[in-house]
């Protein structure tokens, strides 16, 4: 989707598109309800559920205790006596605290009974570094669910696909976990006027179309390769942005046509590097279009650190505009 | 049994038919394992089949039942034939999983709301209460129950479902099998308490300890909570008393254990007790059915094809 | 006031003191927050420095703490200067974690035996049991006490750490700070129980209540779980009810809140409290004293540098 | 080190060697201890800690309740306090029952606190394929590890290893998660006498040297990975295995300077495909080594499926010797 604006569309906040999503979702099906923590009175801690507690009514809104292996188990029961729950976890890293529940009973349940039950959760997870959150409210830990199967995995960029990805996931059957990118929220954009915006998991986009070297880049840190783009261009270097949106599926058939095109490629996350999902598509188009390609894929992430909690040394610990222009520059010399 | 109106009598005939064909069950699975082997481990539940069976036979075809890993009592009581249970234990296209399980078996049936079990201990407690937090959203009439044992009790999911399955007044009964042991833990080692039971108060909810070998008793104590819970009224913790008759698993020889009951003396053998009532060419009757009923099933289950290996890309996204 | 010894009355003025210095912290804090902001939260203890200080009072200074978020008081009474404190508070080089806190904090001193904080909650009632654990098997008498707050008690660690303790009779003391408040679940929509220290019994440990506004009070039963612990007698859980003055954290609006208490009317002021029995004059030139520490220290923790970017590549790996 | 063992090596299995240094490791250091489920009377699920209580008494060899989140969480906390908790989860899939305890509390302990810590623990994780035990008790888990910095991974193949990084883990002041794979517990192996038989972590072993492709492979799969070097030999394959030992940290020295000799590289691993590490070691020798490669680096891996719970389907899930065989073939037909 471009900058532009298609005549319906309205410009709206990222978090706004998840509360439009999730109220058109609830109305549109009454199976579909919530719990979490602070989402009902207070609308969540980065408000994202706003207005949902009086629309819908306290049981579908359902505050819970601190109890994360409840909010994701409870959910996964819950799934199976045909409900379909859209949990909160206040922070992704909290995956850890229920982690048992997410890659064990989400991602497994189906599969160990032999396909007699669906598992249709979502867990929305507010990720990543903003404003000195510290080393465990700010990971960004979408490459360890990419590696369990049996989970589906959104990155949601842009206030349309954060919109229309949720809608998705909450009609699709098997279990999501809904990476929202905290640094996002504020962010406008537009998006559709219609009920019926929904974006299919599995299809890349191509944020901005180039012809000397592919960047992947996902949630903050499309915006980041964007303006590394623009700046780039005035040195000749055309650059191919492309936010795959979903990382499973991946859309990885986007990704390698695009480097047979441009012969070059970065990977931009804000996940560690070491064994991030950089290197999963690295690999893919190594395999895919090693001859191709005219030089190795590179990858510009996050460090292999704890982030500390503080809002500068934290931004030290991601990929920067600068950085990505950087390293843009010297992969195109090679 | 579930239908309205059978009288005290039929049930009971009814529970020991259940009871004593597990018990078939159990002997068949171990001449088995005994042979041949399979794949994974079967943890016998030989003379925990009582207190299964007693309080299964308490819920509607309706309720949910998320079971145990010791035996096949819960799965059969709520409705599950014999031969895909046996298949599933023997890796066979014609279990209940399809050829996924096999030894220890994830069986389910979700047609009769056996909803499965995981591997890790103790995650039943937070789904049981989530699929009753459903029901109450539904406002679907069903009742949880949810099995586990002594050793599982110690898992941090019990207290994140009982606290919140008790502020909500979910519809959810939990059914501890105190057998005294987790694998080789004993329980009193192991609990600060005298009964698991006795955690209950802290959660504001009943409590009940009972004779898990007294089947019937244990139907009776499961009647009350389930209604409780689809009244309204929340939670109860049941905590049945039982023994663990072998190894944690069919060919553990329990180094560790200085109490082995290894033969098959079952104390107050629930079989013996459901069977005092009824005379004796009844039983007689009831026990030979029982045993052909396991041998065909098993045979069934024994010709049937093992999975191929293509299952195994089968059903990991719907 | 831990060597042998003190008088009543010292010990008091110790206590004192350490509450009203915190109070001041309290307030320069937000102070700082209101005008310049920070990165992270703060969440404000105003009003709970009684409790946390009284408790702190009774440890010796080898035992060990976990703290809980909720402001200063447990710290400085345990023995840190305020400088590091207001220094990781404000991401300074000079902070106690050398610049890698801000805002929320993770303080820590290893020689005060401090422990320093997990960003999830109910961490600590696991490691504060392992904690105690070492000292077990050290036999260096020392005890473990660990913060925590109504919202954390519904943590399964408190489970699994509560029963293992008890089971071991670990020297460890649990003190929950009951605000009434987890952000905003009020404590008596997401508890079975009138009171967290009612699941003290499924523990088979003690369950205290006291009023934690009174600080000499805390003191006192937190010294005799305390002696309890250090005797091989196993953890106590007390619970000290208190009140959260302000919002979760500073700025936080509370608009789920019914009854905010936004000023600083604080309702059986633990200040004002300690120092009743406290000579007018005496009591001045503690305030006095300790308002010009505080603001020497805070003067101090702005003047220092920040932390550059080097450090985030610090103390991954030893 | 070479299959032929040394005149002062015995040969002993892999659970035995493992045993040894747990008991070596008491007896020089009284800080060392251990609790886990059924360590004591029985001697563990896998029998590694036999005799252990005998020696040392029920303080030093706790049997813990069925509660991960302490075995874990109590670990570190009694590594604070200045003793050395090596602690045992029955499997490995288990650290998702104790991943608050493992990513957050071990992982960033020390780095949160600015360094004033240090984290001695331990953790010992039965791991891998074998016998059917299902999709929660079969998973190989150690990529996760090496994505979250601040833990460091042991995986080791032989015996010999499985003694000498046993003991550099409990020596080492960082917390250590140490993947012992089930399938290998029987195997026999030379082993030195020696009691100082410490193995570096960050070393990898040239398991076997070759000059026509490389093949990196840990746990199980390098006596897969030697086989398939066995029937590829008479096929004019020279193929060179490295075993990395420890994935944190990587010895990626070692396996790039191969790849510069052999210019093909294959790795190896039963973890799950997508996002293991298997793309970490592949992206690394891309971007130092792509213009040495003459072909993309292959991946053989288990399948992107959860694991069923059958002996015989689950070997379909992970690499055989034959499935190597042929992707080497293939490979080196590049
Ligand atoms: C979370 C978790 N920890 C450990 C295990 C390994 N395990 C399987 S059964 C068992 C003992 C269970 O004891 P109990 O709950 O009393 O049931 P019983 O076997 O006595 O029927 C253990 C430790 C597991 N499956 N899950
Ligand atoms: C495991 C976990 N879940 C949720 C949070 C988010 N959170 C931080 S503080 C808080 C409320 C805590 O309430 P309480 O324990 O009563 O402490 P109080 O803030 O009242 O002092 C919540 C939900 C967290 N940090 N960790
Ligand atoms: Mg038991
Ligand atoms: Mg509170």
């Amino acid at each position: 989707m471009s900058a532009a604006a298609a005549t319906t569309d309205r410009v709206i906040g990222y978090s706004r598109a998840i509360n439009e999503a999730l109220a058109e979702e609830m109305r549109r099906d009454e199976r579909v309800w919530m719990m979490g923590q602070d989402i009902g009175r207070l609308g969540g801690v980065f408000g994202l559920t706003r207005g949902l507690l009086d629309e819908f009514g306290p049981m579908r809104v359902r505050d819970t205790a601190i109890n994360e292996t409840f909010i994701v188990g409870g959910a996964a029961g819950a799934a199976l006596a045909g409900t379909i729950p859209v949990v909160e976890l206040q922070f992704a890293d909290f995956l850890f605290t229920a982690a048992d529940e997410i890659f064990h009973k989400l991602a497994k349940w189906r599969y160990m009974h032999g396909g007699q039950f669906t598992m249709p959760v979502v867990v929305r997870l507010p990720t990543g570094v903003v404003g000195g959150a510290g080393a465990e409210h700010s990971q960004s830990l979408e490459t360890i669910a990419m590696h369990v199967a049996g989970l589906k995995v959104a990155v949601p960029a842009t206030p349309s696909d954060a919109k229309g990805l949720l809608k998705a996931a909450i009609r699709d059957p098997d279990p999501v976990l809904f990476f929202e990118h905290k640094g996002l929220y504020r962010v406008k954009g537009p998006v559709p006027e219609s009920d019926e915006h929904v974006v299919p998991f599995g299809s890349a986009r191509i944020a901005r179309p180039g012809s000397d070297l592919t960047v992947v880049a996902t949630g903050l840190m499309v915006d980041r390769a964007l303006a590394a783009a623009e700046q780039l261009a005035p040195q000749g270097i055309d650059v191919e942005v492309i936010d795959p949106r979903t990382l499973v599926p991946l859309d990885i058939d986007t990704i390698v046509s695009s480097v047979e095109r441009t012969h070059r490629l970065m990977v931009v996350h804000e996940a560690s590097r070491t064994a991030g999902f950089g290197a999963e598509i690295a690999a893919q188009v190594h395999e895919r279009a090693f001859f191709a390609l005219d030089a190795p894929v590179w990858r510009v992430c996050g460090t292999d650190t704890p982030l500390p909690q503080d809002p500068d040394l934290e931004q030290a610990c991601i990929p920067s505009t600068d950085e990505i222009v950087t390293a843009a520059l010297a992969l195109a010399a090679i | 049994m579930n239908s309205p109106g059978p009288t005290a009598e039929q049930v009971q005939l009814e529970v020991y038919r259940k009871v004593v064909t597990i018990r078939f069950a159990e002997l068949r699975i171990r001449e088995h394992v005994e042979k041949e082997g399979f794949g994974g481990f079967w943890h016998p539940g030989i003379g925990q089949e009582g207190l299964q069976v007693g309080a299964v036979s308490a819920m509607q075809p309706d309720d949910y039942l998320y079971y145990a890993h010791r035996g096949l009592g819960y799965a059969f009581a709520k409705g599950m034939e014999l031969e895909p249970l046996f298949g599933d234990l023997l890796g066979r296209r014609t279990g209940s999983t399809g050829g996924k399980g096999g030894g220890t078996v994830h069986f389910a049936d979700a047609s009769r709301h056996v909803m499965g079990q995981g591997g890790t201990l103790g995650s039943s407690f937070v789904m049981g209460a989530g699929t009753a937090a459903a029901s109450q959203l539904l406002g679907d009439g069903r009742v949880t129950v949810v099995f586990f044992g002594d050793g599982a009790s110690g898992r941090g999911t019990w207290h994140e479902a009982a606290l919140q399955a008790s502020v909500w007044k979910l519809p959810v009964v939990w059914i501890c099998e105190n057998n005294g042991w987790a694998l080789s833990a004993r329980f009193t080692e192991q609990s600060p308490t005298e009964h698991v039971a006795d955690r209950a108060p802290a959660y504001g909810i009943p409590g009940v300890v009972v004779d898990g070998q007294d089947a019937m008793a244990v139907r009776e104590v499961t009647l009350e909570a389930i209604e409780r819970a689809r009244r309204g009224e929340g939670p109860t913790l049941i905590e049945a008393k039982t023994l663990r008759i072998r190894g944690h698993y069919e060919g553990d020889r329990q180094p560790y254990r200085d109490d082995p009951v290894l033969g098959d003396e079952i104390p107050n053998d629930p079989v013996h007790r459901l069977g005092e009532g009824i005379a004796d060419d009844v039983r007689r009757g009831i026990d030979a059915e029982a045993r052909a009923l396991v041998d065909r099933a098993f045979d069934a289950a024994l010709a049937a094809p093992r999975a191929d290996d293509s299952v195994i890309f089968e059903d990991v996204w719907a």
